[in-house]
């Protein structure tokens, strides 16, 4: 035998190497390695299969109560698949249900207010979140100061009529709701009315945009098809082309913020007929508005206005419609009641007022009966929230800060306060919660029908059992809480009943026709009229927080951070303004900066329509620092009737 | 270990300082876009292409621009190779090294820019493992055609270049391979033959075909047969255009007579004439597509020419060709160096024009009647990616004619006029 | 499919359930219009380019793939099918266009030759935060970064409803029937989903029924058909047209008008 | 000239080998080629000796891997299709041969559990509906597809082994060719 010299070993070394790398070719061991890169570096995602079913349950996000079917694969839900409804809450129920920033426990705060951080948070247990806040509101009841209970809710619902019941039995009067169709029309007539839109045969419309959003989406797209079929007339008031006034038989463009004038020459019009309503005073005011003087304010030609008087006159069931906007609704008290004496003018069936019941009044305890002769009764949320005091307050689902044009005033008057918000994902007003409970979608809360389809997200729990619990834990208050849960309650709660008639104030109508005939005139500090537009998913801002309805955004009202604000083309050349240029709007309120124009005839002349929903200061990463948010700087004039900021119309410049 | 990499930063310094200031600033200038090139290049190849300025609906950028230029730009390889080895222009001959290594670095980093613009750059090999071979072998998408033409011309380049490279004077003295150098010199001819097959493929396929294939777009909807021959002429045009400005650029930067001027002269002829082929082909295209090809769509081959990317560029195409005719094409003009440098300048870059409104105006059409023009402007990462990819291909370029016989006829020159030349290197 | 605008009112129901039912990716920013992902956009148009105030008008017009066949319905080209270089894009025998991801290299070719911008590139790579995973359907494959995407019409649901049926005892497979997610959630029944090829589908119904009202997005060759048949004839032979799948409705003449450019 | 043969061959035997082997396994593992099988299953005895006593064909996989009401495979059987038969409450021992006797290690699960994995996975990406591929039937009545067409002889099998690796495309699109059946690729990707 040779020894082994260099070269050898060279060889054995290659034949080795050589062998190995064929060996492992030939395992196919490289290809599958190839395709393990390939999934790996895509980070392939495959979700997880399991059985199928279908779940029924019943959507309690509105009176609706529409059907619902979920497709679930094994615990997941994947799909809300049900065609009876046109309402975001129920497309939007998953993104909601499974958001990444929804809140998973009671949350303390830790660090300073106003920041958006979940770091300023830290994770508390329920049973120590609701000692502490019922110690704190134990202490002012003590005190005989409950009056400086405060309480704000969104929905007119259950879980609402739990809180307004909380903040009186604690000795206050200061429950208040976020602006909306149902309680702005409340107030202002004393109930809500019902409309009956699907056997109404003529809908007069005052810039209540009736398909995008407004009222109970689902309704009234079913109520659209009913149109559509028997040939139902709509007549739409509006100052833009909204996709309702287009889809509207008769569309009547008139001047921004003049719908009240024009009610007031219709009702002119029909009391030369022989119709009234309201009492003398008020008729007395309606005697004024001849159509050639609302033809001059409100820019129609006296012929629309006869003619529109006419079909509504004749038609056999017709319904005239207050309540501009879409999901965010402004307008005026005299507005309302205006439109609704039409209504009661005309004959018509299809416009009921109705009373909500939901729960009785409560026992007071001896301080809370001391103290609620403190408390001061405010006509609404924005007079509340200029003019009222409060050193604890209970936001229930609402966004106040976001919506309210008195939201600044707010988050100042929370920061001083101890502030307690009751919501799945941490919005522009939990910012400056002190603690926050999560709440529930519709999907996993339980209902009188029967068990929720899906477990309560980890640690939330519904916002009527919160209260519920809440309210078990604050003296004086238990004996007026008397039900086990939330689904004790639902089954023993009322329903609505018929209103009395209404209340016609003159005075409050005469004064508001005063304001806007002021707001017409041409001013040179502010040439222009700004009113709000909405989009689809967006509406006033609930939206933003789901990535699948950022995707319906359409690329002339925001794309690529930049808002848009549609402008009239002749108005825009007059002012110097070219496409896509980037202006600041200025009110006597405030002055917004940074949004891009985009020059439409869709816009009335001397207009600047600007969508509402945009600029969240919070509510998730995909809302946050988005567009901006106009409502600062619209008109804050409180309706003494509603008590609410009459935002729609606002005088502006280009700066 | 460490004297190594001290003697590696000498060798590196002493070579940086044998360049003179003007090379020294233009080499820094391109080591920052290659740095920019390396950093941006990982950016987009681990995290996608979100960082660039396409979009969904502009999907085509700066990098396809890219891919057209150089392929077209590139494509002069071919056309010198076909008219020295097949023409027998013997006075081309100094220029066809320097010729086949831009052919090669241009169809490299079309490759690379490819891998770049394609959204799984992991799956690159689809093209060839599942091709789009429509019926009959014809191939239904322009791009398989390309994929497969562009690879078979980049081994043919491959192969041309392997000569160049074994005429360095190290590998040159080994025996084996000066024969293997010298043989595949011979039968260079069935290269530039086979070459010039495939590149008239791909250059019609990726310039023309490409684009006119897309029926449903009225902006480069056009018939097949006559687009694809424009683009070819282009690309003869202005490739003969751009090796020649390489090939006088590096004779200014090195400071000598690299390539003779007859050679220059010959080859700024042939270019001539092909830009007044290219200048009718392009008149006829254009003529063509505002009477017969845009009117099918119910559109008005004027309202194409809109946006940021409009008829601007259509007449600056227009007038560059003019500007290099006119200064090509007589004799007493092309001869005089100013004027031949403005003829080849303004030919390459009427073709990189010609490009540029391809894919910019094309990609900013709208295809709604109420949608705007789309404006594009590319992101840093795409112009690092862009210009640092250029700055490679220069260095690699500048590299090869220091150290190979990129220029023979500079090489004999130097042989005969003894050290001073040498100096200068 | 067939969407009668005239019933539409521009809810955006469809939109969101499709993105629910396919696993639309989400991106750091979905507002990001020119990146986002999505298979149905609400287009909104206004005819404001030919008219003034007051006499403009809105609408939103749900566009999603077309399902294009060219000229010839026996031999489908679709502008997009045949550019693709690694057909990961194809004609069923359905009529539907598919995508198929994972054989798509990113190349965006068939987005370039889409007249419709029915096509989506996911830019960046989807990401499905916390408990969004949960919500995503097992039937459609999750695309990665890198790909293009589109709609198909929700052919799942087909494959779905077919091994319903099946297991129920149907053995004609083709007689299976089933509607895409965004028709089931239109709350108007503006979408109508169903079978062309069939004469007595209701779709099929509908659209003889309601010729003078049917048009197709940006496909004005079709008018040209009713004015001038020989020419129509000439034009289909110097070129392949798109030739759509999705038939619109409308009674408004604008709607129509701004299908073409000017 | 041998010698060099024999210094190259035999390190290039032993390497070659080796490296097979062992990329081999990797491979098997990354594709989860070895799943928990707690019971040593035997499938030929099932079919042959406790089927034909209760009215079973030995071609009748469905009796345990079954369908969902929806037509999906539920794929491997649940602990309580086992226990439907092997009585939880039956004998051990002495019972006749045919009589599905209990299985003590059984009562350690529930009902629903399904304590073993499957060697054939359905791939990602891929819907594959074995309800309409079993349905499938020819003009004249036979079925299209057995499930040993796929499966290899599993009715066969006494253990657990794995009798079939991964199923590659191209037999899909093999076994479609042959059957004239659509090859496009929507047919079966999403």
């Amino acid at each position: 035998m040779k020894k082994i010299d260099r070269k050898d070993f060279l060889k054995i070394g290659g034949g080795a190497i050589v062998g190995g790398l064929s060996g492992y070719v030939f395992s196919g061991a490289p290809f599958l390695g190839m395709q393990w890169l390939i999934e790996w570096t895509q980070d392939q995602y495959v979700p997880a299969g399991g059985k199928e079913e279908y779940l029924k349950t019943i959507c309690e996000a509105c009176r609706e109560k529409c059907e619902m079917s979920i497709r679930m694969i094994g615990d997941r839900a994947v799909k809300i698949e049900t065609s009876n409804s046109g309402c975001p809450f129920s497309q939007n129920a998953l993104q909601l249900l499974y958001h990444p920033e929804r809140i998973d426990a009671p949350l303390k705060r830790v660090g300073r207010k106003g920041t958006v951080k979940f770091s300023a948070f830290e994770k508390v247990s329920w049973d120590e979140a609701l000692g502490a806040v019922s110690k704190n509101m134990n202490k002012l009841i003590g005190e005989k100061r409950g009056h400086l209970i405060a309480g704000i809710s969104k929905h007119d619902n259950l879980a609402s009529a739990l809180l307004d019941r909380l903040v009186k039995a604690c000795g206050s009067t200061a429950a208040y709701y976020e602006p909306s169709l149902n309680s702005l029309s409340q107030a202002a007539l004393g109930g809500s009315v019902e409309y009956d839109f699907n056997n109404a045969d003529c809908i007069l419309s005052f810039g209540a945009r009736l398909l995008e959003g407004w009222g109970v989406p689902c309704s009234m797209n079913k109520a659209f098809i009913e149109w559509k079929k028997k040939g139902t007339r709509l007549i739409q008031a509006d100052a833009v082309r909204t996709r309702t006034a287009s889809l509207a038989d008769q569309w009547l463009p008139i001047k921004p913020g003049t719908e009240l004038i024009l009610a007031m020459g219709i009702a002119n019009r029909l009391s030369k007929r022989g119709r009234a309503a309201g009492g003398a005073e008020w008729m007395a005011v309606v005697e004024k508005y001849a159509p050639d003087k609302v033809a001059a304010l409100t820019g129609l030609s006296v012929k629309q206005i006869e003619e529109v008087a006419e079909t509504f006159s004749r038609a056999r069931n017709p319904v005239a419609v207050a309540g501009r906007g879409g999901k965010g609704v402004s307008s005026s008290s005299a507005e309302f009641l205006a439109v609704h004496a039409l209504n009661t003018m005309a004959g018509s069936q299809a416009a009921v007022l109705k009373k909500g019941q939901w729960l009785g009044e409560p026992v007071l305890s001896a301080n809370a009966a001391a103290s609620i002769k403190e408390s001061k009764k405010l006509a609404g949320l924005d007079d509340f929230i200029k003019n009222g005091n409060f050193e604890i307050i209970i936001i229930n689902e609402a966004d106040p800060v976001y919506k309210s044009a008195y939201g600044a005033e707010l988050a100042e008057k929370m920061d001083r306060a101890f502030v307690v918000s009751i919501t799945p994902l941490l919005n522009d007003t939990a910012m400056y919660a002190d603690y926050m409970f999560p709440s529930l979608t519709f999907l996993e809360n339980d209902t009188s029908a029967g068990r929720a389809p899906l477990k309560p997200y980890l640690k939330s729990a519904h916002a009527g059992d919160c209260l519920i619990s809440l309210a078990q834990k604050v003296d004086g208050v238990k004996a007026s809480f008397p039900w086990a849960s939330y689904v004790d309650l639902i089954k023993t709660s009322g329903a609505s009943v018929g209103a009395g008639g209404v209340n016609y104030n003159a005075r409050v109508l005469i004064d508001q026709l005063a304001l806007i005939e002021k707001n017409l005139k041409p001013s040179d500090e502010f040439p222009l009229s700004m009113i709000p537009v909405e989009l689809t998913f967006v509406g006033d801002g609930d939206g933003m927080a789901f990535p699948y309805a950022l995707k319906t955004i359409d690329q002339k009202t925001f794309s690529q951070g930049k808002l848009c604000v549609e402008i009239n083309r002749k108005t825009a050349g007059q002012h110097g303004v070219s496409e896509g240029e980037r202006i600041d709007i200025a009110s006597s309120w405030g002055e917004i900066g940074s949004v891009r124009t985009h020059l439409t005839d869709t816009v009335a002349p001397d207009t600047i329509a600007i969508p509402l929903g945009f600029g969240h200061m919070a509510y998730t990463k995909y809302a946050k620092n988005k567009g901006v948010n106009p409502k600062g700087i619209m008109a804050h004039d409180i309706d003494p009737l509603t008590g609410t900021a009459n935002w729609w119309h606002t005088r502006v410049k280009i700066s | 270990m460490g004297e190594l990499i001290k003697r590696a930063i000498d060798t590196i310094k002493a070579e940086f300082n044998s360049y003179s200031t003007g090379v020294k600033i233009a080499l820094g200038v391109m080591f920052f876009l290659t740095a920019g090139f390396v950093i941006f290049g990982i950016q987009i190849l681990f995290w996608g292409l979100g960082y660039t300025d396409m979009s969904n609906l502009y999907p085509f950028g700066q990098w396809i621009i890219g891919d057209l230029g150089l392929v077209s730009l590139g494509g002069g390889a071919f056309t010198t190779g076909f008219a020295l080895y097949i023409f027998r222009n013997d006075k081309l001959e100094p220029i066809i090294n320097s010729t086949v290594l831009i052919g090669f670095l241009c169809y490299l980093f079309t490759f690379i820019f490819l891998v770049f613009d394609i959204g799984q750059p992991l799956r690159a090999w689809f093209g060839y493992t599942y091709p789009n071979w429509g019926e009959h072998l014809m191939p239904t998408s322009m791009l398989t055609e390309v994929i497969w033409c562009l690879t078979l011309y980049f081994m043919i380049l491959c192969v041309e270049i392997v000569p160049v490279a074994l005429k360095h004077k190290v590998l040159d003295a080994i025996p084996a391979l000066h024969y293997v150098g010298h043989y595949l010199h011979r039968i260079m001819w069935i290269l530039a033959a086979a070459g010039t097959f495939l590149s008239f493929f791909h250059q019609g396929s990726l310039g023309g075909g490409m684009w006119d294939i897309m029926y449903g777009k009225a902006v480069w909807f056009r018939a097949h047969h006559i687009y694809f021959f424009v683009v070819i002429i282009g690309a003869t045009a202005g490739g003969t255009a751009f090796m020649t400005l390489c090939a006088y650029l590096a004779g200014k930067v090195m400071k000598k007579e690299v390539v003779p001027a007859e050679t220059f002269h010959s080859i700024a002829k042939i270019s001539g004439i092909l830009f007044v082929a290219f200048f009718i082909a392009r008149l006829v295209d254009v003529v063509l597509m505002a009477t017969r090809w845009v009117p099918l769509f119910d559109r008005s081959y004027i309202s194409l020419q809109g946006g940021l990317y409009g008829l601007w560029l259509l007449v600056l195409e227009f007038l560059l060709l003019a500007v290099v005719i006119v200064m090509l094409l007589p004799k007493k003009n092309r001869e005089q160096e100013k004027r031949f440098l403005i003829g080849i300048i303004a030919g390459v870059a009427a073709i990189t024009t010609d490009k540029l409104i391809t894919v910019l105006n094309g990609s900013s059409v709208p295809n709604f009647p109420w949608r705007d023009y789309i404006w594009y402007w590319p992101t840093i990462q795409e112009w690092f990616i862009m210009l640092g990819g250029l700055s490679v291909m220069a260095m690699i370029y500048m590299w090869c004619a220091k150290y190979l016989p990129l220029f023979p006829h500079a090489e004999k020159h130097a042989h005969h006029e003894g050290k001073s030349q040498a100096v200068a290197e | 499919m067939a969407i009668d605008l005239d019933l539409c009112t521009g809810c955006g129901d469809c939109a969101l359930a499709c993105a629910q039912e396919n696993n639309m990716p989400v991106f750091e920013d979905d507002s990001d219009l020119p990146k986002r992902v999505q298979f149905l956009d609400l287009m909104k148009v206004s005819n404001d380019r030919d008219a003034a105030y007051p006499d403009v008008e809105v609408c939103y017009i749900p566009k999603m793939c077309q399902q294009c066949e060219g000229n010839d319905p026996k031999n489908p080209k679709p502008p997009c099918v045949s550019v693709c270089p690694v057909v990961a894009t194809d004609v069923g025998d359905d009529g539907i266009v598919s995508q198929i991801w994972s054989r798509c290299i990113g190349c965006r070719y068939c987005q370039a030759s889409c007249p419709y911008e029915a096509r989506a590139f996911n830019w960046w790579k989807p990401r499905y935060e916390g408990d969004f995973k949960k919500s995503l359907n097992p039937d459609v494959s999750v695309a990665s970064r890198g790909t293009v995407v589109k709609c198909q019409f929700c052919s799942h649901i087909w494959k779905r409803e077919r091994d319903r049926a099946v297991a129920g005892g149907e053995l004609d497979i083709n007689a299976v029937t089933y509607t895409p997610a965004c028709v089931a959630a239109c709350p108007t029944r503006a979408m109508v989903f169903g079978d062309l090829d069939d004469p007595g589908s209701e779709l099929s119904r509908l659209l003889s029924r309601e010729k003078k009202r049917t048009f197709r997005l940006i496909h004005t060759i079709d008018e040209m058909k009713e004015k001038d048949e020989k020419k129509w004839k000439a034009m289909m032979q110097a070129k392949n047209y798109p030739n759509p799948k999705v038939y619109y409705l409308t009674s408004k003449a604008w709607i129509k008008e701004m299908m073409k450019f000017k | 000239m041998k010698r060099t043969v024999l210094l190259i061959g035999i390190p290039f035997i032993v390497a070659l080998y080796f490296t097979f082997v062992i990329s081999q396994k990797a491979c098997d593992r990354v594709m989860a080629n070895h799943p928990e099988k707690p019971i040593d299953f035997n499938h030929q005895s099932h079919l042959l000796t406790y089927f034909p006593d209760n009215g079973l064909s030995k071609d009748d996989c469905g009796a345990c891997h079954d369908y969902y009401d929806n037509g999906r495979f539920k794929g491997l059987p649940t602990v309580g299709d086992c226990t439907s038969c092997h009585d939880p409450n039956g004998p051990v021992t002495g019972a006749p041969a045919s009589t599905p006797r209990r299985k003590p290690f059984l009562s350690g699960y529930k009902d629903t559990d399904k304590p073993w994995g499957s060697h054939a996975r359905q791939p990602d990406l891929v819907y594959f509906s074995h309800k309409v591929v079993m349905t499938a039937t020819f003009e004249d009545g036979r079925k299209k597809q057995r499930c040993s067409n796929c499966h290899g002889d599993k009715a066969g099998s006494t253990n657990t082994a794995m009798l079939k690796g991964k199923m590659l495309m191209g037999q899909c699109e093999d076994c479609h060719t042959a059957l004239h059946i659509s090859n496009k690729c929507a047919v079966c990707h999403d």
